[in-house]
């Protein structure tokens, strides 16, 4: 394992940022301060262990609404991130125009997501052509639920990586729920990643709450693919903690005991634990972090709600590339 | 008489059809023990069994594919679309099969079916949980397009597009699901697919209109009946095939007509309506046909300031049938 | 092997006379005397073993545009095929509406084929729901070329079919070639059953000039898929002898050699040799179905040109199933 | 100058842009060595390469949304759907992706793509090879719809769409693929997307029409000049955005106007002329607005007596001329 000290602790702080902003999100919904929020709470792991095994800021991403964690590695602020949950003005993935985590992010190669699942994944393999046909060594990854790759857009995108051998990476979060429905009603095979073998590529199931397991199987993928070998199919393995968004109510197709009996492998403390058992972390520095993590959330939330809205008239452009005015 | 929501009326049309013919299931994403994520469903699957109440996979490709099949053996599908803004993923299911089996086989089969599937903006759904997306079915012949405006017509026509031979689009209105409210009859009755019905008498103007804009246009025409406006408003109801008759009718009575729409203007439903008008009625105009419709910018943005700007209103509608009532 | 003799010589009959109708047709077009025509030379005794597996007339097949020994195995006569390749009145797939080979047989459970690839396979499973809703021990027989199960809509039919464990046998006819396409620009396996494992159904190649094998592995999954084990993926593997249409020129992406190559396994010189050396036909048996064969294709020809084409107000007719005349 | 057929000038401007940048590459089913069932692409593939003329997997979705994701990493990618039936698949991608993927992200990544599509009947291609498909696409900002009816617009237009900075869909009229011949300028030149032009002066009427009908338009306006009514013919050749100036403008001149299409009438392009000039040019007109299209039935049938039945033609339109002339 390849990671310092330094690193480690910088993808905990992210993890526990992402989580803070994601429990402030509801809070803010609770309190009808915003209209809409989608979560990530129980995948961070998955996000951020993947998102350390690539060239942040080099490589491209087409990630998937649940991704805060993984954005925030790639350099969203919660302040950027809480602009969208208002729909305030220069929110950098839409200027507001798209539902809170339709991430985009330009200056990151994060590209633009949309609401129906699955079609940014070939739009991940249509850049994982481009870089192929330029020759260039960046990487692509892009992720999915794994009730979403019951979608034929999902085939077809991993289909087209494996025929042309493109540099891309598969990401399944398999959060053993699509909304209301368990994995079984989705597919016939126990995991997604079993998927692979009738697609050509090689397939890997690791434990979506285990952050460095996950970084090593995505490094080892990703340096498949800057060689040229190929794509790779990663199933993450973790559990929704959360409703499906705020407009969900979980409570008609699972108990609360079996939601409870996953809070166990809340991915925040398996790290936690991971790297205390490590001595890279101590009760004074958890706490410390804590206390930081809450002021940051705190502060973006005040500057957010500050900021101002976009102006009725900015719904009128751009429609057309002609009209983009930095462009 | 009971009052009721649309949705409510949804839902008992469903459970009633469910009751009298075994051949009639309902599959969809979600329509299980979530039953729908607007509720259109809830309790069917205790009712029926998760035989004839399916949550299908996430593809809606197979949603509509596999029901055409089922259809074709003597079922009776009622399939659900969770947003029509989803519904593309079926299109060539739609347009290119249901639409078209029972021409291309001379009649030896045919599909009956219905596809529900919520539309409409002014939700906080953002570009696509917002969408009016009839236009793309209105021009297809072997389709049957209905669009429900109230309780009433949503339980009777749905109770009369799952007893239809024909493959029927059922649009509806979601942001009235819950605010739109009305008088509902206990036990059967239907309302027959084809027919516009006129909702308002006036002698000033037609309007004509469908689904949310129709509950707007009745507010909208009684605030210009107190000033002394007499404006006839036309529940389309069925937007395909469409029902010339009592579109020109009202047109050869006024002599001026308007047509409301929520989606893009340009290309939209709106324009047969005016076409047919303009072409039918020509010696009866007093004034030209004019639409009243969403602007021609890809879909309705998120934050609120845009979507108001987007989203037509009462207030909107109010000023442009008075606008044509001073030409 | 349960086939009697007396079967085993109707199997071969029905390869022989399919073959003659097939190249009788290559040579109307020829002549410029009909349109179109598209070829199942050197698919017939994939289509004809696998056609004898099933119970013919009570179970329901979804073939594809080659199967045309297989439509004959399912009663399809020569008239009849010439009916559609001349677009003639009473023509029974379409009344003359589609194109010569979009197949569909109600009198032999066959559905309706349209030409967009994969569409018919969702339409299988449907049926295959509609079996198993109603308790039925039918089955489903649909089949494909091996570069159309590139189309989401195929991997969403197969998804369906191995969730719900329908009972449907999926043959794949791995021909070599989608038009000009070899199999290595389709998928990324090297068989197209290889995408079984991935869907989680069983999945078997088999030699598709062999008629005989074909016939044991479809009997096997005809078997689990009566007895409600589920569905089957078999992919029959033989070689596109001719081009892919009337309409294609293969000269430009294969060579001659190639094609002659092949012509040592064309299955009706395989069938033959393989009856020859079980002593059930002999050479003077050939001859004398071969004549017989020539003798029926001369009829159908000569009948089908005698038959009138459809009045063009037929066009106009059925698009919704209230103007069908026998329903 | 050199004449040429359609066809050959749009080869040529793929030559060309293949030629003068890089980032053009082409994409679709049997594009390379077979050079596109339509030979729009032969050669290339010699010249270019197999990384530049790309063979697709049989899958539209994925050429369109591998496309736009190699258009948003600045790749310009054209794509080819075989037959404009066959672009179903790919609607979501088209609708939901190319569309609106400017707008959602406030102008920060736009797609830059063609897709080109053979479009329309009379070739006796039945349901599924003869569909005129351009009302599903002109109702949605964010897309350019352009249709060629010569030689001379096809190269120029279709060389202005490569270079376009938006999804471009390109519907080429491949009836005329070979029959409408025309002179071609030798080198560069392009013709801008966005303007209808007069191809025939008169003041009697103007006909609106595009693609093939606009060829006939022509031929039938020639044929009413013998009988002394001049008939005025605007070629639309971009259907969206709608150039209303110059439809208003002829409207205002002749006072009657005619919207002739080959696909079915109701819902079809023409309803937005029809509509437009109504409202547009209300006090000029001196007769209704008429529309000459499709019958409302699903789609062409094959059998040429059905065929003709529904195909327009010079005498059709020739008639309808007469009729609206006579008002
Ligand atoms: C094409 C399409 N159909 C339906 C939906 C509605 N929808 C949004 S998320 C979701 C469930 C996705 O489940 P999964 O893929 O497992 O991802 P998860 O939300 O569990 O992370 C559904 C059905 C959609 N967004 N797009
Ligand atoms: C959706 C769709 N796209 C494209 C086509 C055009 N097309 C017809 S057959 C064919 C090739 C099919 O190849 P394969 O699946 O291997 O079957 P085969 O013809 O070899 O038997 C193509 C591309 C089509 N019919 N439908
Ligand atoms: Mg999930
Ligand atoms: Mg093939």
């Amino acid at each position: 394992m390849d990671l310092s000290k330094e690193t480690l602790l910088e993808m905990y702080w992210t993890l526990l940022l992402a989580r803070r902003t994601d429990e402030r999100a509801w809070a803010l919904h609770r309190q009808g301060k915003i209209a809409f929020h989608i979560s990530g709470i129980g995948q961070e792991a998955a996000q951020v262990g993947a998102a350390y095994a690539i060239k942040r800021g080099y490589d491209w991403v087409a990630p998937y609404y649940r991704d805060l964690a993984m954005m925030m590695a790639l350099g969203l602020t919660p302040y950027e991130f809480m602009l969208g949950l208002m729909g305030k003005k220069g929110e950098p993935s839409s200027g507001a125009r798209q539902m809170p985590s339709h991430f985009s992010l330009k200056r990151a190669n994060v590209v633009s997501l949309s609401s129906p699942v699955a079609s940014h994944n070939l739009h991940a393999a249509g850049i994982a052509l481009g870089i192929k046909m330029r020759g260039e060594d960046r990487i692509v990854i892009t992720s999915i639920g794994e009730g979403s790759t019951a979608q034929g857009e999902w085939y077809e995108a991993v289909n087209w990586a494996a025929i042309h051998c493109l540099p891309i990476i598969f990401i399944v979060q398999n959060n053993s729920y699509a909304i209301s429905e368990p994995i079984q009603k989705q597919m016939a095979v126990p995991s997604s990643a079993d998927k692979a073998c009738g697609l050509g590529l090689p397939g890997v199931t690791v434990d979506g709450t285990d952050m460095l397991k996950v970084y090593e199987v995505v490094q080892t993928a990703v340096s498949r693919a800057r060689s040229g070998e190929g794509p790779t199919l990663i199933e993450a393995r973790a559990y929704r903690l959360t409703p499906h968004s705020s407009d969900d109510d979980d409570r008609s197709y699972r108990s609360r005991e079996e939601v409870d009996e996953h809070k166990k492998d809340d991915p925040l403390l398996v790290t936690q634990r991971t790297l205390q058992a490590q001595k890279y972390l101590t009760k004074a520095k958890i706490d410390e972090l804590e206390s930081k993590a809450i002021a940051a959330v705190d502060q973006a939330l005040a500057d957010a709600a500050a900021a101002p809205y976009p102006e009725p008239a900015d719904a009128a452009f751009p429609v057309y590339a002609e009209e983009v005015q930095h462009a | 008489m009971p009052e009721m929501t649309l949705v409510d009326a949804v839902r008992l049309a469903l459970d009633e059809e469910l009751e009298r013919d075994p051949n009639v299931f309902v599959v969809g994403e979600d329509v299980g023990k979530r039953g729908g994520v607007f509720r259109a469903t809830v309790g069917l699957i205790d009712k029926y069994g998760a035989e004839r109440v399916i949550d299908s996979p996430l593809s809606e490709a197979s949603i509509v594919g596999v029901g055409i099949g089922a259809a074709i053996y003597g079922m009776r599908p009622v399939c659900e679309i969770q947003f029509s803004d989803f519904i593309y993923p079926a299109f060539n299911q739609i347009i290119n099969q249901a639409a078209k089996m029972c021409y291309r086989s001379g009649g030896e089969w045919t599909v009956p079916m219905v596809i529900r599937a919520p539309y409409g903006g002014g939700i906080g759904g953002g570009l696509y949980h917002s969408q009016s997306v009839e236009a793309f079915f209105t021009n297809t012949p072997g389709l049957k397009v209905v669009v429900p405006s109230n309780p009433y017509d949503a339980k009777g026509l749905l109770k009369s597009a799952v007893r239809d031979p024909n493959p029927v689009l059922f649009f509806e209105p979601k942001k009235g699901y819950r605010l739109i409210k009305g008088e509902v009859p206990e036990g059967e009755y239907t309302v027959p697919i084809g027919q516009a019905k006129v909702s308002r008498e006036g002698a000033d103007l037609s309007v004509f209109a469908y689904g949310m804009m129709h509950y707007y246009c009745l507010e909208a025409a009684g605030t210009l009946a107190g000033e002394g406006i007499n404006v006839e408003v036309v529940d389309l109801r069925t937007l395909y095939p469409v029902d010339r008759q009592t579109i020109l009718a009202s047109v050869r009575k006024t002599g001026k007509a308007l047509v409301v729409y929520e989606a893009n203007l340009t290309g939209g439903y709106g324009a047969e309506i005016a076409a047919s008008i303009a072409e039918g009625a020509f010696t009866d105009l007093d004034a030209p046909v004019r639409r009243l419709a969403g602007p021609d910018v890809p879909a309705m943005p998120y934050s609120h300031p845009l979507q108001d700007w987007f989203m037509l209103n009462p207030e909107k509608i109010a000023a442009a049938m008075r606008d044509l009532a001073a030409y």
